[in-house]
């Protein structure tokens, strides 16, 4: 069989191999533990909180409430006492405004949770639902789910395209959850599909997971829920190319799937969205792989959102070596952290302990031309020109070599034999011309 | 309206001026110039032909010799050399259209049998230390004596025995080429180029 | 935590490849050729060639100095560019000329734009140009393979003669151009070692050094506009595998024109250039006024690079056709 | 204001050529020989000297609107009698500057004088900025020419100097040779100057 694909792209060694016959393990919290819980999980506002310091608080109950349509409410992870409202210490090493609340080890359900029945509710009340549980993309982008399933009323929606793709290397998370709890995917889905009234829904799954892709097959026999495998080739599942191979489209530039008629979620989302609905459940928990050389027994676990990344290593056996970098997500579009004491977020979908001589130091040469940026970029764009017209501060030169439509995917750094970091200059023309869009 | 017949004013008077001038400095070398132009040509003369006691530039004959760009007909001067009231050589100018860069226009000059008294590169655009070597007397040298009865009129590597440049074959071959012409039109016309008025 | 983490945008990981490891690359498929061309042409060649890599990176060392630049002659840039000039200049030149060509080289070809990365022209192109401009007399005298007998024929330039002269190939010269291929004639390595570039060239192409877009457009461009030629009058024009094997095309095809820093992007770019430098080589041997014509249109080409670089500029993913 | 001074001025800190940048027509396209080169200067030294005297003597009655025609009138003048004179006396060096000589009338160090400097100071201070702007301009000229000769054809002012065994660089008296060689010479006098400091 023909996988299908996309154009451009490449393909790094997966890594996948260290995590992703682990089976998903609850990373524990014990009395006394601090988790601290950032306002602002998600793209969009951030919430604002709405509990104060020495507050009670039940695990799954309110403590941010959102701010305007792009938000969606913060919860506590666990029971316990919200012992500071104040900022902490984020990922990149900014202070943000967060809760914390220091676990009183019951970890007791707050009771005014209640799920209903999906198929009795309208799809407007499912969409509140899924905003009062907090769901935002799972994948690692954030977005709140409520605005990706509220399109406006001129843009008909055929497709629900499900992204089990997990292209990024290391990561295992989304295969697991596939393998271990199919049911909660479908369900989500078929909650999704009604929602947005599509009839067609296809799972994207890269074909280096063998496994999922029976296993999601089995699931959704029947259910009218298609599994597309995908050739193996990053960034497969990036969202446009994604689209474009399982359904040929291609959203405009400058534009949305929606713009196509698909709508794309996780299937981490969707099994999220399953919980929310019918159980009533919020975001406060997600699974996430932690690996690497680094780390002393690579695994994928459920962790409770706040719980710093520390406990996470702890749990796996603690640093072997000497470590490098800590990264939080992908080794392609994941973010350094400043250490491990920041909190895991809605948006850590692996955390990866690269040792010291894996970080890359080899020092930055001249461009040479080769083309290989050019070849791989999966927008079509010409990174090394656009790099250095935003060298050069030459914004507007930048946007007309199509700056804009730059996925940050990181294929032209990572192929770059010059070791040119093209995607920082990237993101610095992107930020500009946004900045200037903005002015105008 | 002032100002313009101002303006006009001082213009007039300082083109009237560089006239003035110019008509003074042309008078001056007028004869001077024409001296020289009339050496350039008897100098080339004096060294294509056999020894000769007229003014060659002075005994000449124009004929017919093909047609310009235009398709009107060209004519080319003919100069004679005299010892006495014999004439000693003959005298003209012939064009290689294929050199390597450009027009070569070459004197040749022949003796009354019909072989090269000698030739005299005196235009060329050709390559400086490559075709320009034509101008070298070496290379012209070789020419002397040469007629279309007694020499294969081309260069040693098309199989003739004129020495052509090395890395530079095209101007000696076009050389070559355009004083053959001009002694096979010699050999057709002698006489009325000899005997003509 | 006592240590501190490194942090730097994303990606994180790397291919590995780096721009000396390139360069090694081409050095690495470089080897057959100077195999056969120790072989064809014995030690003096050897040394002619280790004269022009000399000349290559002692200048670049001079001149990133006297800039106060890093030094990077050990990135091997400036080396492959050494063994580049030397199968461009007859194996037989003086000490002199082998090293002049490869200060030239990277003093004028490359230096002199910025360095790695800046230059327009394929710098081993430049030496070669300049000697071949400087000392046309030097330049065109070869020693002919094995025999080492020296000569100016080259079966490029013997084909040119006899057009000029007899407006027809003699049937001898037709019969001797058979043994273009064994190495019968004097002349470039295209002559007598196609086979060795051809393998160097599937070498790069393996390591993904080079893609296939410009030899392939520049070998079957000149094959078809050859083989139209001889079509139309075969007495006139030599066949389209003499082409092919005479002069430096596959030198030029697998090494010189895909020269990273000097020619396109993109792989439509890469076509045009490959398919421009084709037609001209095969037009400049046998209309203009040099017999080989390699060299030239792959430097007009090189000189086209940023315009073909404009006008191929990818569709971006995702655009949307205009309506009306 | 001392002579030297002036002079030091014309042929280094405001060299016409390598420092300001002027009269880059001829200073490439005539220098394939020393002497070509110094004629060339000489020649545009003339020039300069007399528009300058006849500009600086005239700068109050030429009206600022029709200064440019005027001063080009004036030039051509002296570009005409120079031509006129060469031609009459010196028929090698016309032959060999031949297009040049006319185009010294638009050559720019000589304009440029006559408005940045003639026209604005008196007559013997411009005189004296015609000579020394002149001689820069030569010296220039003759530089170029020298290194181009000397390397592109292994003589200087025809006379060979570096043995028979010496194998010319004919690139060097070729057009692009000019752009070389005055490319190495601004960079050597920039990176001259630079060290200096």
């Amino acid at each position: 069989m023909e996988l299908k694909t996309f154009r451009g792209g490449l393909h790094p060694p997966d890594n996948k191999k260290w995590s992703d016959k682990k089976a998903i393990e609850v990373c524990p919290l014990a009395e006394g533990d601090e988790l601290v819980i950032h306002l602002s999980q998600h793209i969009g506002a951030p919430a604002e909180a709405c509990v104060k310091k020495g507050d009670l608080v039940k695990k799954g109950q309110v403590i941010g409430t959102p701010k305007g349509f792009v938000s969606v409410p913060i919860h506590a992870s666990t029971s316990g006492e919200v012992i500071a409202v104040e900022p902490r210490i984020a990922s990149a090493g900014t202070m943000l405004p967060a809760v914390v609340i220091k676990a009183d080890g019951e970890d007791a359900w707050d009771e005014g949770l209640v799920g209903g029945d999906p198929d009795t509710m309208t799809p407007d009340e499912i969409k509140d639902k899924i905003k009062d549980a907090g769901i935002v993309g799972m994948g690692g982008a954030t977005f709140p789910t409520h605005v990706k399933l509220s399109p406006p009323e001129d843009k008909k929606i055929e497709y629900l395209i499900l992204n089990g793709v997990e292209c990024e290397p290391y990561l295992t998370a989304d295969d697991r959850l596939m393998l271990e709890d199919p049911e909660s995917i479908v369900e989500g889905i078929l909650i999704l599909k009604k929602v947005l009234g599509v009839d067609k829904a296809i799972i994207g799954i890269e074909a280096n997971k063998p496994d999922a892709i029976e296993t999601m097959t089995n699931a959704c026999a029947g259910k009218g829920v298609e599994v597309g495998a995908l050739k193996v080739q990053y960034p497969q599942g990036a969202e446009k190319q994604l689209i474009f191979a399982l359904t040929g489209r291609e959203v405009p530039s400058g534009g949305l799937p929606m713009d196509c008629g698909v709508v794309v979620q996780n299937v981490g989302t969707a099994a999220a969205v399953n919980d929310a609905v019918r159980k009533g459940i919020p975001l406060i928990e997600r699974i996430a792989t932690v690996s690497g050389a680094a780390i002393a027994e690579p695994k994928n676990l459920k962790i409770k959102i706040g719980q710093p990344l520390s406990k996470l290593v702890e749990f796996c056996g603690g640093i072997k070596g000497d470590l490098g970098k800590v990264i939080q997500g992908g080794p392609m579009m994941g973010m350094a952290a400043v250490s491990l004491d920041v909190p895991a977020t809605r948006g850590t979908s692996g955390v990866l302990l690269f040792a010291e001589d894996q970080v890359l130091k080899e020092p930055e040469g001249p461009c040479v031309r080769c083309g290989n940026c050019v070849r791989a970029c999966p927008a079509f764009i010409m990174p090394t020109e656009i790099a250095t017209m935003a060298r050069n501060s030459m914004f507007d030169e930048a946007e007309k070599l199509n700056a804009m439509d730059c996925i940050e995917c990181g294929c032209c750094t990572y192929i770059c034999p010059a070791r040119i970091p093209l995607i920082q200059s990237l993101r610095q023309a992107k930020g500009a011309i946004l900045a200037k869009r903005r002015k105008v | 309206m002032k100002e313009l017949s101002r303006l006009a004013l001082v213009l007039t008077v300082i083109t009237a001026g560089a006239a003035l001038l110019l008509a003074m400095v042309e008078s001056v070398t007028r004869d001077p110039i024409a001296q020289q132009r009339r050496l350039v040509t008897l100098n080339a003369l004096k060294s294509v032909l056999p020894p000769a006691d007229n003014s060659p530039d002075q005994d000449t004959v124009s004929l017919v010799t093909g047609k310009d760009k235009k398709g009107n007909d060209a004519e080319t001067v003919f100069y004679r050399g005299r010892q006495g009231e014999d004439v000693s050589g003959i005298a003209f100018t012939v064009v290689a259209p294929d050199g390597y860069s450009g027009n070569i226009s070459i004197m040749v000059g022949i003796d009354p049998v019909g072989h090269v008294s000698g030739i005299e590169v005196l235009q060329h655009a050709e390559t400086p230390g490559l075709g320009a070597k034509v101008e070298e007397s070496w290379w012209k040298e070789q020419f002397k004596g040469k007629g279309l009865d007694n020499a294969d009129w081309r260069v040693k590597k098309d199989g003739g025995e004129f020495d052509q440049i090395t890395a530079a074959t095209i101007t000696p071959r076009a050389i070559v080429g355009a004083v053959r012409r001009g002694l096979e039109f010699f050999k057709a016309h002698k006489a009325e180029i000899i005997g003509g008025a | 935590m006592e240590k501190t983490l490194y942090l730097s945008s994303s990606p994180h990981v790397h291919e590995g490849g780096t721009t000396a490891q390139a360069m090694r690359a081409v050095i690495i498929a470089l080897l057959p050729c100077v195999g056969v061309w120790f072989f064809s042409f014995g030690l003096q060649s050897i040394i002619v060639m280790l004269l022009c890599i000399l000349g290559c990176v002692g200048s670049e060392a001079v001149c990133q100095k006297m800039m106060g630049k890093p030094i990077t002659i050990a990135d091997g840039s400036a080396a492959m560019t050494g063994i580049l000039l030397a199968f461009n200049i007859p194996p037989n030149s003086a000490w002199w000329m082998a090293l002049l060509g490869g200060i030239v080289a990277v003093v004028l070809g490359k230096q002199v734009f910025g360095g790695l990365g800046y230059n327009s022209f394929n710098p081993a192109l430049i030496g070669r140009t300049v000697l071949l401009i400087s000392f046309p007399v030097q330049m065109t005298t070869w020693v002919m393979p094995r025999t080492h007998e020296i000569t100016s024929a080259t079966p490029l330039s013997e084909v040119k003669m006899a057009v000029g002269l007899h407006g027809a190939i003699p049937d001898e010269l037709k019969s001797q151009l058979g043994s273009v291929l064994m190495g019968g004639f004097g002349g470039q390595l295209g002559v007598i070692s196609g086979f060795a570039l051809i393998l160097g060239g599937g070498y790069l192409l393996y390591r993904k050094i080079i893609t296939w877009h410009i030899p392939a457009s520049f070998i079957g461009s000149a094959f078809v506009l050859g083989t139209v030629l001889w079509l139309v009058d075969s007495s006139k024009y030599p066949s389209p595998v003499f082409h092919l094997f005479t002069g430096g095309l596959l030198l030029g095809a697998f090494f010189m024109a895909t020269d990273w820093v000097t020619t396109p992007l993109t792989p439509k770019g890469m076509l045009i250039f490959g398919t421009g430098c084709g037609v001209l080589t095969i037009l400049i041997r046998i209309f203009g006024g040099y017999p080989e014509g390699v060299a030239f249109s792959i430097l007009l080409m090189n000189a086209a690079t940023p315009i073909i670089d404009r006008f191929t500029v990818p569709k971006k993913f995702g655009l949307v056709p205009e309506k009306g | 204001m001392s002579f030297v001074t002036e002079l030091k001025r014309g042929i280094w800190t405001d060299n016409a050529v390598f420092k300001l940048g002027l009269g880059l027509c001829p200073a490439l396209a005539v220098t394939s020989s020393a002497l070509n080169g110094v004629g060339m200067g000489l020649a545009a030294t003339f020039v300069l000297i007399c528009s300058n005297v006849a500009v600086s003597s005239m700068r109050k009655i030429i009206p600022s609107k029709v200064r440019i025609p005027a001063f080009i009138v004036l030039i051509a003048t002296f570009v005409t009698v120079v031509d006129l004179v060469m031609a009459g006396f010196l028929p090698g060096l016309h032959k060999a500057l031949g297009i040049f000589i006319p185009l010294i009338v638009v050559n720019c160090v000589i304009l440029g004088r006559a408005e940045a400097f003639a026209s604005k100071n008196p007559i013997f201070h411009s005189a004296i900025d015609g000579v020394v702007m002149g001689l820069g301009f030569t010296v220039a000229l003759l530089v170029l020419g020298s290194v181009r000769e000397i390397l592109g054809n292994g003589t200087i002012f025809g006379a060979g100097i570096l043995g028979s065994s010496y194998i010319p660089a004919l690139l060097l008296i070729l057009p692009p040779g000019a752009f070389l060689a005055i490319g190495f010479l601004l960079g050597g006098m920039n990176k001259l100057e630079a060290s200096k400091k």
